[in-house]
């Protein structure tokens, strides 16, 4: 019974522990952070039973607010790619949530209630955005999840609120973009609803006003996604913000824009629409293409992790939008297989860097050296298994994505974005080996850090190293059991495929 | 502002107008579940009136009217209203926010969604105001000006 | 010719609040300014929905005895107005945030010129 | 006995090992010691397997889907198994051979040198008993991260460098590799390995067969040491030597003139091969080789070096043999695969054993120590002889088997290039016998007795093995019939 409301109570949760945080944290500040744990964990909770519950029936929630039903009203849609998306950011989300409590204590000690408090509603931002089956629903969702990311950006060190700032500008000019094609599409359908929208599509398919707001929409959402030329506010961002900030934000936000795009191109057009009228997908590939190639060179380029951290953002959120552009069955599943492996690499990644500057006070590449290997065995251990699987190496999680996405440039015969998969999985291993080399190598011009006996382990916290490890794990496992995820992609398919 | 405005004109005017907006803003807010008009419209007006005040009167006399403390609590309390209505529809059967479904005795059908709306309605109203003012009393805080 | 320009006159308009506003955040040094370009940027999608409902003739979809509503075509479309009723909640809320980062940045750095921030950061 | 899980255990057994060897990282004799059974262990399982590999059986283990329709096979055909036994055998002795060597050299690390040692051979025994593509794709880039550790090992400048080379190129390989099993995915709808191939049926144009078949040689001619893909391997002697012994004399290159076998026979298959000319590509690369790396060999002074390239030419050897595309030639191919790894495994042997002992790698210090480590001198002459193709040294055999091919598939060229590249041996490895018995040396040697047992017992088995092997091909292991077998499948496969 209470399977088909999954869809309304995950957002629920999160709303309702917006509120008591605030509230309880007037009265009893310290215990924020479980609140938080545990608003996001039942949410966790609930994704887990309705994906379960969906691979079992097989059907569709569609959950009619107000007992409206669509067109009219507002409805969330609860099928198998939005049950998995749901699934994965949460997920993510609870471990994320989980390592940030020895970080909230040294990075921004007075700003927790708020801190949680806004986690908690650009969860409900994502959530929604990924469960709302209507067009205008999900721009308001859009700006939750977006308003919320500006802030929680803005805790961060002395230039995150610059940062925080012209992220404001662009993603707002995106956000409203994408409003006014979902005004286009609505002047000449009258419908907001995207199953609805899809049923009228091939009538008016050729109006000028439909293709406008196509390419609208898609550069709306392309600057929140970070899709190539519209990436510009990603590294700064990411740098700045706080470490928990930028581990909550970078494996969710961008790919939760990049399941817009799914739906968008792939759900609310459909491949054969929008190639008969505009090459839209091709062009889209293209930029995904420029985009995994620049964003490698300029992640070889940084000296600082988390900037690194974020150009590689840039060019994995390629790798997905690719899958979106190859428009066949093995793009869409190396696109969803990636949403999920970047995630938990990203994720990974960026609690890694937290721990360092929570240990270290920095996160400069240039001053590893081997002494982290004593000092920070099993996180270094967690790096290591992210770095081998970003660059793509069986059988870690990453390779498959890869594999599906490369299987999907064959079928189409493009041999270019092929050959840019496997430059930029060498690209990958050159930023990431070169740290992988400063950790765990003696540095053979320093004689001084030859001795390494002596440093004794200062290995982080178990509320750091659970996540850590979890995500660590849940690499190889994704990679081991990747058939049974593949499995329940194939059900996700939008028609045509 | 922590100071009174220095002009009479400015002090008395605000002061007459505030009651006026507020009852419209009620008024607006009461009539928003059959007519143009609602939490969001209604709620504005009475954090104009709220605003007003505070900005001519000065924090000090301002919070006599409404504490600023109490501003959050009041946003949240406002977002409980709306959401719990809507989880009362959901517990009692029906879909989230399906006002059909609330257990209001002596109401069904078309008139429990005619006085549903109204609930949501104050509860968007609480919040709109309150954080509207929440947003003032945070941005002039720390100003030397304020 | 003139009636293409004529016809779609809310186009036109919604196109050059969109450039004016686009231009007040690219060209602009000023932060303060660049947000006001934001909202008018903003403003010109909302216009844009708004002329959108528009029906000559037409009416508020309320069913009261004194409006002349006898059959469904004098009612007005009042999706868009709601809709934007939203969307300006966010632009609120989104001048809100705004804000508060401007208040922010400028006090640390006692200015809120782009390019004597970036002076002031390196 | 129920066979088939063997493979799978045979694979595991020494990844089991390695938590054992990291937790007993403070106690060397009990983390020796894990290594040692690991290995007995995992020999014994391998020999099980011959019996039915004997008989052409193929035993089959399908591990879990990992893609949809590309399962993760294990498949024990008689190949695999072949491959799996050298590999097997001769880390038996590699272990025993490293104690020595590290303990002699005062290494640092040992723990996770030995602990990569174990994965890499998990990997190798997966890529004999690979049963498609994608499964031998994934224990290829296992092989090549875990080698990384072992070539890096002494962290000098040099060390790091030549890791640095090494991981360009193997991954490289690895992503040429998975771009071409893609394509031939796409086309094919299968990347299962079947002897005569699997592109029988499929629609290829000529233009699309090269690339393919280039995409593959990129991905396996790199481990295979094909030029001008050669040069990691020399850069990567900067490892210890047991490292280059048995992984750049066996597992790793032999790894690559496996995939090349399985590449031509099991995935083109000969008839495709040569219907779009294949072949002759891979003859002309591997003719070049031969000849070239042997004249570079010359020009080495660094004793490990000068093998090195010796080993490039000798992998030519093997894909040039492939490239007869004659049933005889390929049994040339896949003897020399074996009687190469325990020649050339001794001579690293010996390499290392005079580096420890007497703290010399180059070959112009080398005079006169064959009064000083007879044992070893004597071990290397066995080798150098075998290399060189002169009985009774099992090089002898695969060699006439290669040229019988060649000129049973009407080819003059080979032969020449065969006889030549013989001569050119005789010419590198004669001038360090020369230099170590009958030049005097200096007094630097005084005072030096032969290497510790550990590592003369090995070198000097391996030894052994070579010449017995010469004498009698079929002997203990019947390599001459799995190898014969493997030929007969693929040729008449059709």
């Amino acid at each position: 019974m209470i399977g088909s409301e999954i869809p309304a109570l995950i957002p629920i949760t999160y709303i309702l522990f917006a509120v008591l945080i605030p509230l309880i944290g007037l009265w009893k500040r310290e215990i924020v952070w479980q609140l938080s744990l545990l608003g996001s964990g039942i949410a966790t909770f609930f994704s887990a039973w309705g994906f379960l519950h969906l691979i079992q029936t097989g059907e569709t929630i569609r959950y009619y607010f107000g007992g409206w039903t669509p067109p009219v009203g507002i409805e969330f849609v609860y099928d198998g790619l939005a049950a998995f998306m749901v699934l994965v950011i949460n997920t993510i989300a609870f471990l994320v949530l989980i390592h940030s409590k020895q970080i909230s204590k040294v990075e921004f000690p007075g700003k927790k209630m708020p801190y949680y408090t806004i986690a908690m509603l650009m969860m409900l931002g994502f959530n929604g955005m990924v469960l709302t089956g209507d067009l205008f629903n999900l721009y308001v969702f859009l700006e939750i999840s977006s308003l919320s990311s500006y802030a929680l950006i803005a805790i961060g060190d002395k230039r995150a609120p610059l940062a925080s700032f012209r992220y404001l500008i662009i993603g707002t000019v995106g956000g409203s973009l994408y409003l006014l094609g979902v005004g286009f599409l609505y002047t000449v359908t009258g419908t907001l609803n995207i199953i609805d929208m899809h049923a009228m599509l091939p009538q008016v398919i050729g109006h000028s006003s439909v293709i406008a707001a196509l390419v609208l929409m898609v550069v709306g959402v392309g600057v929140k996604a970070a899709l190539f030329p519209l990436h510009g506010w990603l590294p700064d961002s990411y740098t700045f913000a706080s470490s928990s900030s930028s581990a909550l934000i970078a494996p969710i936000g961008t790919k939760v824009a990049a399941y817009i795009l799914f739906r968008v191109v792939l759900f609310l057009f459909g491949v054969e629409l929008i190639d008969d009228q505009l090459p839209v997908t091709t062009i889209i590939g293209i930029f995904a293409g420029i985009g995994i190639l620049y964003g490698s060179v300029m992640a070889i380029a940084q000296s600082e992790m988390k900037k690194m951290l974020a150009y590689s953002s840039v060019s994995q959120i390629g790798y997905i939008i690719m899958g979106i552009s190859l428009a066949n069955p093995f793009g869409f599943i190396g696109a969803v297989l990636h949403i999920l492996n970047h995630a938990l690499m990203k994720a990974l990644l960026f609690l890694v860097s937290g721990s360092l500057r929570l240990k270290e006070g920095h996160s400069l590449i240039t001053k590893f050296n081997n002494s982290y290997r004593k000092k920070y065995p099993w996180t270094m251990a967690a790096f290591t298994t992210a770095a081998i699987s970003m660059v793509g190496l069986p059988p870690l999680a990453g390779f498959f994505s890869k594999w599906y996405l490369a299987l999907g440039t064959i079928e189409n015969s493009n041999w270019i974005l092929l050959a840019v998969i496997l430059i930029s999985s060498l690209l990958n291993a050159v930023y990431f080996f070169r740290i992988l080399e400063k950790v765990y190598l003696n540095d053979p011009d320093d004689v001084s850090m030859e001795d390494t006996d002596t440093i004794e382990n200062n290995e982080v916290g178990f509320t750091m190293m659970f996540p850590m490890a979890v995500m660590a794990i849940g690499l190889l496992l994704v990679g081991i059991f990747n058939a049974y995820i593949v499995n329940v992609i194939f059900t996700m398919f939008p028609a045509g495929f | 502002m922590k100071n009174r405005s220095p002009s009479p004109i400015v002090l008395l005017g605000t002061r007459f107008l505030s009651p006026y907006i507020m009852v419209f803003g009620f008024y607006v807010i009461f009539h928003g579940h059959y007519s143009p008009g609602g939490g969001f419209q209604g709620g504005t007006l009475l954090a104009v009136s709220l605003l007003l005040v505070r900005i001519a009167s000065g924090t000090k006399i301002a919070n006599l009217q409404f504490k600023d403390y109490l501003a959050t609590p009041y946003a949240a309390i406002g977002v409980i209203i709306y959401f719990g209505t809507g989880l009362v529809a959901l517990i009692m059967g029906g879909y989230f926010l399906d006002y059909e479904q609330l257990p209001i005795p002596g109401l069904e059908g078309a008139d429990l969604r005619y006085w549903g709306i109204l609930i949501i309605e104050l509860g968007i109203g609480l919040t709109v105001m309150t954080v509207l003012v929440l947003i003032y009393d945070n941005m002039v805080k720390g100003e030397d000006y304020a | 010719m003139l009636e293409f320009f004529m016809g779609h006159y809310a186009y036109w308009f919604t196109m050059i609040l969109l450039s004016v506003g686009l231009y007040g955040m690219l060209l602009k040094k000023n932060f303060v300014k660049k947000t006001i370009g934001l909202s008018i940027f903003q403003a010109g999608v909302i216009l844009f929905f708004v002329s959108v409902a528009m029906k000559e003739g037409a009416t508020v979809p309320v069913k009261a005895d004194g409006l002349p509503v006898s059959e469904v075509s004098n009612y007005m479309n009042a999706l868009p107005h709601t809709l934007m009723l939203t969307a300006i909640v966010v632009g609120v809320a989104t001048l809100g945030v705004a804000y508060a980062l401007l208040i922010n940045i400028y006090n640390r750095y006692g200015t809120l010129n782009e390019d004597e921030l970036i002076d002031k950061i390196q | 006995m129920e066979l088939t899980y063997v493979p799978l255990y045979a694979v595991l057994v020494s990844l089991v090992a390695v938590p054992f060897i990291l937790l007993s990282s403070k106690k060397p004799n009990l983390r020796e010691f894990w290594t040692i059974l690991a290995g007995v262990i995992k020999f014994l399982l391998v020999l099980t397997l011959l019996p039915s590999a004997l008989q052409g059986n193929v035993i089959e283990l399908q591990l879990i889907e990992i893609a949809p329709n590309l399962p993760l096979i294990l498949k024990a055909d008689t190949f695999g198994v072949f491959f799996a036994l050298i590999a097997s055998g001769l880390w038996i002795f590699t272990s025993f051979y490293s104690i020595g060597y590290m303990r002699g050299h005062k290494e640092k690390k040992q723990t996770r040198y030995f602990a990569s040692f174990a994965v890499c051979l998990s990997s190798t025994i997966g890529i004999a008993f690979s049963g498609n593509l994608l499964t031998f794709i994934i224990f290829y880039e296992m092989l090549t991260l875990a080698t990384y550790p072992l070539v890096i090992h002494s962290e000098s400048k040099e060390a790091i460098a030549a890791g640095r080379k090494y991981l360009s190129y193997t991954l490289t390989a690895g992503l040429l590799l998975i771009a071409a099993a893609g394509i031939t995915y796409s086309i094919t709808g299968t990347l299962d390995f079947v002897p005569g191939g699997i592109f029988g049926e499929a629609d290829l144009s000529k233009s699309m067969a090269v690339v393919i078949f280039l995409l593959f040689l990129g991905g396996v001619g790199v481990k295979a040491g094909i030029m001008p893909l050669h040069s990691w391997l020399p850069s990567a002697m900067a490892a210890p030597t047991p490292v280059s012994s048995l992984l750049h004399a066996v597992a790793v290159v032999k790894s690559g003139v496996f995939g090349v076998i399985r590449v031509v026979g099991f995935i083109f298959g000969p008839d495709v091969m040569a219907q779009f000319g294949l072949n002759d590509i891979l003859m002309i690369l591997a003719g070049f080789t031969i000849i070239v790396a042997s004249l570079l060999a010359f020009a080495q002074d660094n004793l490990k070096r000068r093998l090195a390239y010796s080993t490039v030419g000798h992998l030519s050897y093997i894909v040039l043999g492939v490239a007869l595309l004659t049933e005889t030639g390929l049994i040339g191919s896949i003897l020399h695969i074996s009687f190469h790894a325990t020649m050339k495994i001794t001579l690293f042997f010996c390499a290392g054993a005079i580096m420890v002992n007497l703290h010399k790698k180059n070959i112009s210090d080398l005079n006169g120590i064959a009064k000083v480590m007879p044992w070893t001198m004597a071990a290397f002459t066995i080798g150098s002889m075998g290399l060189a193709g002169i009985p009774p040294v099992n090089g002898f055999v695969s060699k006439w088997y290669l040229a019988t091919g060649a000129l049973e598939g009407g080819m003059l060229v080979p032969v020449i290039i065969f006889v030549v590249s013989g001569l050119l041996n005789v010419g590198y490895f004669f001038p360090i016998i020369h230099r170590a018995y009958f030049k005097k040396g200096g007094p630097e040697l005084e005072g030096h007795t032969e290497a510790s047992p550990f590592m003369v017992v090995p070198l000097f088995g391996t030894a052994i093995l070579s010449i017995l092997f010469g004498l009698n091909p079929d002997l203990f292991f019947n390599f001459f019939d799995m190898a014969s077998s493997v030929a007969s499948t693929i040729f008449n496969s059709i």
